[in-house]
């Protein structure tokens, strides 16, 4: 991508993001919330697919760090910003140490290992009625900020900036090596030095770390949390579909994929009440059989004159 | 000719492996020989359908088959022993023999006459017959590859590398069946053991960097100096 | 070794456990059979596809909540019984699972398996949200006389429609086993799960054994959608639960091994109905299968004996 | 000196021996030939001395330290580097980055550090344009960025699994050239599988001969062809 262009338009997105609160009403306020919440999602999410690794458990994180946070404040007294890195700790702990034992599986068995487990924490919480409140699930006496709008924007905007930061770290530093390589060939990263165990969880950890986190921004900023809504498949399958149509491995992916699809979602659950979903469901195949590489793989094709390489 | 190639270029991705191969077989064998790298399970696996053919022919009875899938080259008449041998572990000996006919159109009907052929060419296979293929050694599978594949009643068989891990003495028992074989059926077969093979073969190709060099009767090249330098001299 | 000897005096500890909860409450026992059949037998065309297709269908469950649908409504419309709709469900599910084939997965069978997961993680969330929209997330049920018949042997009384799923569990298992030893399409079919490029060399036309697999597969699931409604209340949501529990089955037989699914749901049936017999434990069931899961992938992983995509090079 | 030496090294595979106790030794400086009809079990034995695999018995040592289970990261640090086959560039990376990895990690240097690094070697074995994209690049240059990335490891002991293979005849001048060059200014102790025996012939100063997994001859390249055994392994049941 053009380089002056990129800045141009980040600059204008990062001044859009920042008037925004002073511009904008409640309604839309809410859904630049919901969107930057998502993108901040998938950016995590593609950042441990640079690994290879494909995630279908980020509900399971996000949901985990969003009881820590409420329950931190309802049960502990904690204040509710305080909640919110905690939060995240909790997340990167457990992720840690269900780490040791899951990195160790590949492809698909990963997978439906992390589906598993974001379902085991879910029937975990929903059982434990004392200290989690069961299925009817705990609500705060307030939002967080006295629920002002625009605070709540500036939080989330604040998980979203850890997000992207993390992910520029990713890409700008030793792990956007560690991990090509160990997408690529397992074997030779090994003879090449790369300690692949090593760098999967340092991925798996601070991924999850920040889902945690932004769970707690949620369960704060809308003060109440069930297991339904706070392990809501919505978590893993959005911010999944929008990686991808955005193209995979980058920062810049994930995010377009969120901005189109997020306003998309908003437009259609207006139009439609149930089953408006369907929509990511089309867009998922579609992306897998015909543009693998997303829009921004499209792009890249449409630059390059057709020269780009192809599948 | 049963099969004539011509102009054949083909390759993986980017990478060109073939550039240019022309050869054709009548009713003969034909060793194809050349460094590992050359290209020679490529060109087999071209002829086989499991690569494409980027440009130029391959005929077999006339017909281009240069872009048809591999059953259907399979059912036109060719059989071949890959060098992974690629039986189905699972399944003992007869399905393995069994599924070398079933799909063939034209021999269906005639499967036990060929079973009870390639068990006499293949006493052990009678032995082992109800034996889980993947259990047996590899000179061992390696013999039912080829019972598999004369099962189908080819009118061309090809064996690639079919002496690769095998021992010396099971070699030349292969060698020797080849040679009752090579009556009956068209035979194109790659080699490393390049001097036995010439005495089983009545022509020889050399392939080198994806192109041949060398061609001609199996003992104008067991004299070709470049092939004593290269394949026998050692 | 010791761990294995260790792991069988813990097996037979729980089944210790077990006999002496199922003697004190033998309806727990009856119950988890019956379970079991039911999740025998919507997993066992799930391990069809995978031992040879080698596709993980994360739609699985959703395929078969179509056909629960589509049988729901023609019941509802023709006045017929749901029982009578077996075969031509299991018909109208197999032309559709080959259409989606042809559509969708034909095409992604060369590519990584990352992007066949998510290929048919998407076609579930199409089928579920697509039923949400056109019908709303309402349950539906249909109630049927036989359904509620019941047995007492002395003073123990229970329901035995459900064991209609043990018996169909059986037959698929079995049949399934004649069909693919005995028959010559079969043998073709064991033939491609087992090394396609071999299948290929012999004249099989391996893409469309996938197909023909994947449509019988999914003929099953489509009799098994309408002998569900018999016994339980339909949402869009409804069988996502069973594509999770079906690749919990098949993984803990073992890919390939379709008579040991029912094995595998005899142990998580009846360990879903011990869980399920007391107030306390109830709301823990659902979790046995999760654990079960992750236990059975981590210890194979170990033994690194997952041999899904052929041999290792 | 000794750089690395093996001792009864063996490997079963599913019952089946694939490595049977091969004991050898590679100093500094020598460039070794290891060859062996196909499927002798040449590639397995490099993966069992780089730490791909795990033998079943026996023993490695480098530089007198025992590292027969030592994971293969660890041994990449130590000084063993070697190439494959099947070379896969890392996509989405340029020349320079692929070669970079072995340095940024083997090495532990900071990007920049290991991009001056990647740079220098790369100068040394004749590949330019250094950020182009890999699927831009020649089959030699591919053979050796290949080679350039395992030198970024700084190695002692380098292995080089058929790096020749799919070259013309020029090219494989130039490559035979080029790895003799490397070998000496290093002072390398180098193995090398090949098939082309004039490619032995050309660059090794000893070879070793495996067959069936077992090592069944060791010497210099004109002494070993001339071995009755060796000559049996590779014609088969003639002799």
């Amino acid at each position: 991508m053009n380089r002056n262009l990129a800045r141009i338009l980040a600059a204008l997105a990062g001044a859009v993001m920042v008037t925004l609160p002073a511009l904008a009403g409640a309604y839309p306020l809410q859904v630049a919330r919901n969107i930057m919440l998502y993108m901040a999602l998938a950016v995590t999410w593609d950042m441990l697919l640079r690994s290879g690794q494909i995630s279908f458990g980020i509900a399971g994180l996000f949901g985990l760090g969003a009881y820590a946070s409420i329950l931190a404040v309802l049960r502990a007294g904690m204040p509710a910003l305080l909640s919110i890195p905690f939060a995240a700790l909790l997340s990167g702990v457990v992720a840690l140490i269900i780490g040791f034992l899951i990195l160790r599986l590949r492809a698909m068995y990963f997978s439906i290992v992390t589906l598993a487990l974001a379902e085991i924490f879910r029937i975990v919480i929903q059982n434990l009625v004392d200290f989690t409140g069961g299925p009817e699930g705990v609500i705060m006496k307030g939002r967080i900020f006295g629920g002002s709008d625009s605070g709540i924007y500036w939080l989330t905007l604040c998980g979203l900036f850890v997000a992207l930061g993390a992910s520029y770290w990713f890409e700008k530093s030793k792990i956007h090596f560690a991990l090509t390589a160990i997408r690529n060939n397992e074997v030779s990263a090994r003879t090449s030095g790369v300690d692949i165990f090593r760098w999967l969880l340092l991925a798996f950890v601070v991924t999850s770390t920040i889902q945690g986190f932004l769970g707690g921004i949620y369960v704060q900023s809308y003060g109440f949390a069930t297991p339904d809504s706070v392990f809501s498949a919505d978590f893993t399958l959005l911010p999944l579909a929008m990686a991808l149509l955005g193209g995979i491995h980058s920062t810049v992916g994930p995010i377009l994929g969120a901005v189109l699809l997020g306003l998309a979602s908003e437009y259609l659950k207006l139009q439609i009440p149930y089953g408006h979903l369907v929509v990511y469901g089309i867009i998922i195949i579609i992306v897998i059989l015909f543009m693998p590489q997303g829009l921004l793989g499209l792009f890249r094709k449409a630059t390059r004159g057709g020269k780009g390489r192809a599948s | 000719m049963i099969l004539e190639i011509a102009g054949l270029e083909t390759g993986y991705g980017k990478l060109r492996v073939l550039s240019g191969v022309s050869l054709s077989i009548g009713a003969e064998s034909v060793g194809l020989f050349g460094p590992n790298g050359a290209g020679k399970t490529t060109l087999i696996n071209t002829i086989m359908g499991m690569n494409r053919v980027w440009k130029g022919s391959v005929r077999f009875e006339g017909r281009d088959i240069g872009g048809l899938p591999t059953h259907e080259v399979a059912r036109a008449g060719i059989a071949l022993v890959p060098q992974e041998r690629e039986l189905f572990p699972l399944m003992s000996v007869a399905d393995n023999l069994a599924l070398g006919a079933a799909f063939i159109p034209h021999v269906v009907s005639r499967k036990e006459e060929l079973l009870e052929q390639v068990l006499a060419l293949f006493p052990i296979l009678k032995e082992r017959y109800r034996q889980l293929a993947g259990t047996m050694s590899g000179g061992q599978q390696r013999q039912v590859a080829i019972g598999r594949a004369l099962m189908a009643n080819p009118k061309l068989l090809i064996l690639d590398e079919p002496s690769l891990g095998l021992q010396p003495s099971i070699v030349a028992e292969v060698f020797e069946r080849l040679g009752q074989l090579k009556k009956t059926v068209s035979i194109l077969v790659t080699e490393q053991n390049v001097r036995e093979s010439l005495r089983a073969v009545d022509r020889g190709l050399v392939l080198e960097n994806g192109a041949i060099v060398i061609e001609g009767t199996a003992a104008e090249l067991a004299r070709n100096p470049h092939v004593e330098r290269s394949y026998l001299g050692i | 070794m010791a761990v294995t000897r260790r792991t069988g005096i813990l097996i037979v500890l729980c089944i210790a456990a077990a006999a002496i909860i199922i003697a004190w409450r033998p309806t727990v026992l009856i119950y988890g059979i019956q379970q079991a059949g039911l999740y025998a037998a919507i997993a066992i065309p799930m391990g069809l596809v995978l031992g040879i297709v080698h596709i993980v269908n994360l739609a699985h469950g959703e395929f078969m909540m179509v056909a629960a649908y589509a049988t729901y409504f023609a019941c509802k419309a023709l006045g017929m019984d749901p029982l009578l709709a077996v075969l031509p469900a299991a018909a109208v599910t197999a032309g559709f699972g080959w259409i989606v084939f042809q559509l969708t997965i034909k095409r992604a069978l060369k590519a990584p398996e990352l992007n066949q997961l998510i290929l048919t993680f998407g076609l579930g969330i199409v089928m579920s949200q697509g039923v949400n929209l056109l019908f709303t997330s309402q349950t539906r049920k249909i109630s049927l006389d036989y359904v509620s018949a019941s047995m007492d042997i002395g003073d123990l009384s229970f329901g035995i429609w459900s064991f209609v799923f043990v018996a169909v569990a059986v037959v698929y298992a079995y049949g399934l086993k004649f069909f693919l030893t005995r028959t010559t399409l079969g043998k073709a079919a064991l033939a491609v799960g087992q090394n396609p490029r071999g299948a290929a060399i012999v004249g099989i036309d391996v893409n469309r054994v996938y197909g023909i697999v994947f449509a019988l597969a999914l003929a099953l699931v489509g009799g098994m959608g309408a002998l569900f409604i018999t016994k339980a209340a339909i949402f869009p949501m409804v069988g996502a639960p069973f594509t999770m529990k079906s690749f919990c089955l098949v993984a803990v037989a073992g890919i390939g091994n379709i008579p040991g699914i029912l094995g595998a749901s005899v142990l998580l049936g009846l360990s879903e109905s011990i869980l399920r017999a007391f107030r306390e434990t109830r709301g823990w069931a659902d979790i046995v299968f999760f654990v079960l899961i992750i236990v059975v992938i981590l210890g194979r992983s170990l033994k690194w004996s997952f041999p899904l995509k052929g041999r290792k090079a | 000196m000794t750089k690395l030496r093996t001792t009864d090294l063996t490997v079963h595979f599913m019952g089946l021996v694939a490595v049977n106790k091969v004991s050898f030794s590679m100093d500094e400086g020598e460039i070794l030939g290891i060859i062996g009809p196909n499927g002798a079990g040449k590639t397995t034995f490099i993966n069992l001395v780089s730490g791909i695999i795990m033998p079943s018995e026996g023993k490695v040592e480098y530089k007198g330290r025992d590292i027969t289970y030592m994971a293969a990261h660890e041994r990449a640090r130590l000084g063993i580097a070697r190439t494959y086959q099947l070379i896969h560039p890392l996509e989405n990376l340029s020349l320079i980055e692929n070669v970079m990895v072995g340095s940024i990690f083997a090495r532990g240097n900071s990007l920049r550090a290991a991009r001056r690094k990647a740079s220098e070697v790369c100068a040394e074995l004749g590949l330019q344009d250094l950020d182009r994209d890999t699927s831009r690049l020649t089959i030699l240059e591919i053979k050796k960025m290949e080679i350039a990335k395992a030198l970024a490891n700084e190695p002692e002991v380098l292995f080089l699994d058929e790096v020749m293979a799919g070259l013309n005849v020029d090219e494989t001048k130039d490559l035979i050239a080029t790895v003799q060059l490397v070998a000496r200014e290093r002072a390398l102790a180098v193995g090398v599988v090949e098939h082309v025996m004039g490619v032995i012939r050309e660059l090794t100063h000893r070879v070793i001969v495996l067959e069936a997994g077992e090592l069944i001859a060791q010497g210099p390249y004109e002494e070993v062809s001339r071995n009755p055994r060796v000559v049996q392994a590779y014609l088969g049941g003639a002799a």
